[in-house]
């Protein structure tokens, strides 16, 4: 069962008797269960809650479920639930005490009942309090333009024992090296042996060892015939791939033969 | 090292900073002079720890707030304890003035209100407590509702069979209605002195909603006081 | 129009409304505390046609501003003026609460640490020297950074021509890198040994660095020594 019966059938009764149903049960939709309405009903005696007839308020409640079954207003099954509680609790509270029963006394259940009443009652005064405070938004304001907290990134720097003993063998051990600088006068670059090749290229017509296009007195100094044999031999890769030049090597170790690439007959 | 008389000025000159104790906090008006800048700042009630984390080292938020509280009595914005937290307001007196400014609350259920001031008046409170009190079964909107405006939340599970989640209020609540803790609810005292807010289990059956309540009885020996007593 | 009777009745009932001279003013002590709070919570600063459109009818906003503004004088918060509106804002000596450090851990670049392995290790050092040792030459922010950090300082002066100063390493730094002195600093034959030196020398090239490596440089200071011999 929610908050809300909604599952009454009105539309099944007429409309004089749904007049009829209301002026004695005022809004059976607004009730928020049994209890709601048994406190609504209490309030017809007029009294102190704690003052209560629960024998009266259990015939009231009773009469309202005849007539609501009279008016075939379907109730919510705690509705009958209760009817029945407070149809047993009326005959505990008519009847004499039958000492073999066991469980508590008509006047004890009777007594818990008002309890019950009379705590939700206090519940909605206090509700009701609660709900007439100033609040915040209506009666009272917060501040209209709250500051942000600025988030303000700070760097902390910071190093170990190695990074500083690194740092300082590195600046120690520095001198320690020959800065390497090419010594360009023991250099024969690709581009001098290229230009040396181009020109020499054209005559050549059979096979011939590219060693035998190293510059002169490029041979001797074995620093310096490394360096012009590897410029030359690149250069001489380069005119191949220009189809200026074909090149050979009849086996591994063998001279590198070049020569002119033959344009008409292919060889 | 030796000492000649450049090194000597110069230890005499490093002492400030390296010396903590000669920093001492900041004079008790000027503690006040922030607190009352951090409180303007924030929408926000902040706790006396929050605001000695922003205050200078070895400040005394709570010395300065008893100050500052003072100031602002009786002015046009008051400091007002939140719970553990403080915060500036304006007086209530004056927020006739302040239609633009008003918040439009979401209307609540007469359900949802009900359930609001029970879970206030006897927290920390089960949702078959509840229930119980009502006399009907609480519809699990309400409780989102609720939980939604920041103005309850779950609070310790009972040690109870089935370990019943509990609902407590917050500080929000506490901040929207304007109290200082739960302690200060409206009528709180009458409803203890009454006996309204014991947790008198039912003799035998009582018929009640729903079947979360077959041990609301054993339930709710413990609890109540916690929220209520520091 | 003639005075009858119906029609004076009805200007009576009508004055209250109409008249303003009937209702007072509130007492400027009152209107004070209006501006005050309608300050506080407005979201936009407000004028004093703002103000005065707000407050009951009769105020003087200007007024009531001109004391509030005094009465926030020197406060956290002040009253100030924003264009041609008013708001209360921070006062701007304690603009520090309303910013959170977040501290980032990074890195000495590695400029810095050489500068100040090479301090550490020949301490006393002067400008030119450290220069000479790194092989470039030392930005004047690497060693303000190295002050700010208060990881070196200045030491004494040199007695040489131009008496250039001299940096040494502080507690600071000593407790930083957990030593007891400068002097506890490895050599480089041991940052060797312990295979710290990434750079493989030459074989047959390795060199003596001796204790701390000090007589390797052409620093001859005479304060060299201090730091390094017992």
């Amino acid at each position: 069962m929610t908050e809300t019966q909604d599952n009454l059938p009105l539309d099944t009764v007429s409309v004089a008797e749904r007049l009829e149903a209301e002026a004695l049960i005022v809004d059976v939709d607004g009730f928020e269960g049994p209890l709601d309405l048994l406190l609504m009903l209490s309030r017809s005696q007029k009294v102190d809650l704690r003052k209560i007839s629960v024998l009266e308020l259990a015939r009231q409640y009773l009469s309202f479920v005849e007539k609501a079954k009279e008016l075939r207003i379907e109730l919510a099954a705690d509705y009958l639930v209760m009817a029945a509680w407070l149809a047993f609790l009326k005959s505990r509270l008519l009847l004499p005490p039958d000492p073999t029963e066991e469980g508590p006394s008509g006047e004890e259940l009777a007594a818990h009942l008002a309890y019950q009443l009379e705590r939700l009652q206090a519940m909605r005064d206090v509700a009701a309090r609660l709900m007439g405070r100033d609040q915040k938004g209506r009666d009272f304001f917060v501040r209209g333009i709250p500051e942000k907290m600025q988030s303000v990134r700070k760097v902390k720097y910071t190093a170990t024992l190695l990074d500083l003993m690194q740092g300082y063998a590195r600046i120690r051990t520095k001198d320690e090296f020959r800065p390497f600088i090419l010594d360009r006068d023991r250099v024969f670059t690709m581009e001098q042996a290229l230009e040396r090749l181009r020109g020499m290229i054209g005559f050549a017509g059979t096979w011939t060892d590219i060693v035998s296009y190293l510059p002169d007195g490029w041979g001797d100094d074995p620093v310096m015939r490394r360096s012009a044999t590897a410029a030359t031999f690149a250069a001489s890769l380069e005119l191949v791939k220009e189809g200026k030049a074909q090149i050979k090597q009849e086996e591994m170790f063998a001279p590198i033969m070049v020569k002119r690439a033959e344009r008409k007959s292919e060889s | 090292m030796n000492d000649d008389d450049l090194s000597t000025t110069e230890s005499e000159e490093r002492q400030p900073i390296e010396n903590d104790s000669l920093f001492d906090a900041p004079p008790m008006g000027e503690q006040e002079r922030m607190v009352e800048a951090i409180l303007f700042a924030s929408a926000e009630p902040q706790t006396v720890k929050d605001l000695n984390d922003r205050m200078p080292h070895g400040c005394d938020a709570a010395e300065a707030l008893v100050h500052l509280r003072k100031r602002y009595e009786g002015r046009g914005v008051n400091v007002v304890k939140v719970g553990d937290a403080w915060a500036i307001r304006t007086a209530p007196d004056l927020g006739f003035l302040m239609q633009k400014e008003t918040v439009e609350v979401r209307k609540l259920s007469r359900a949802a209100i009900e359930t609001l001031a029970i879970i206030a008046y006897h927290q920390p409170v089960t949702r078959a407590e509840i229930e119980e009190i009502r006399g009907v079964s609480v519809s699990r909107g309400t409780v989102d509702q609720l939980l939604e405006m920041e103005w309850i939340r779950f609070g310790r599970r009972r040690m109870t069979p089935g370990r019943p989640v509990t609902f407590v209020v917050t500080e929000e609540f506490l901040d929207h209605f304007g109290l200082e803790s739960a302690r200060d609810l409206p009528g709180l005292q009458e409803l203890r002195a009454a006996g309204l807010l014991d947790n008198r289990p039912p003799p035998g059956a009582i018929p009640t909603p729903g079947e979360g309540d077959v041990d609301s009885a054993e339930e709710t020996s413990e609890g109540q006081s916690e929220m209520f007593e520091d």
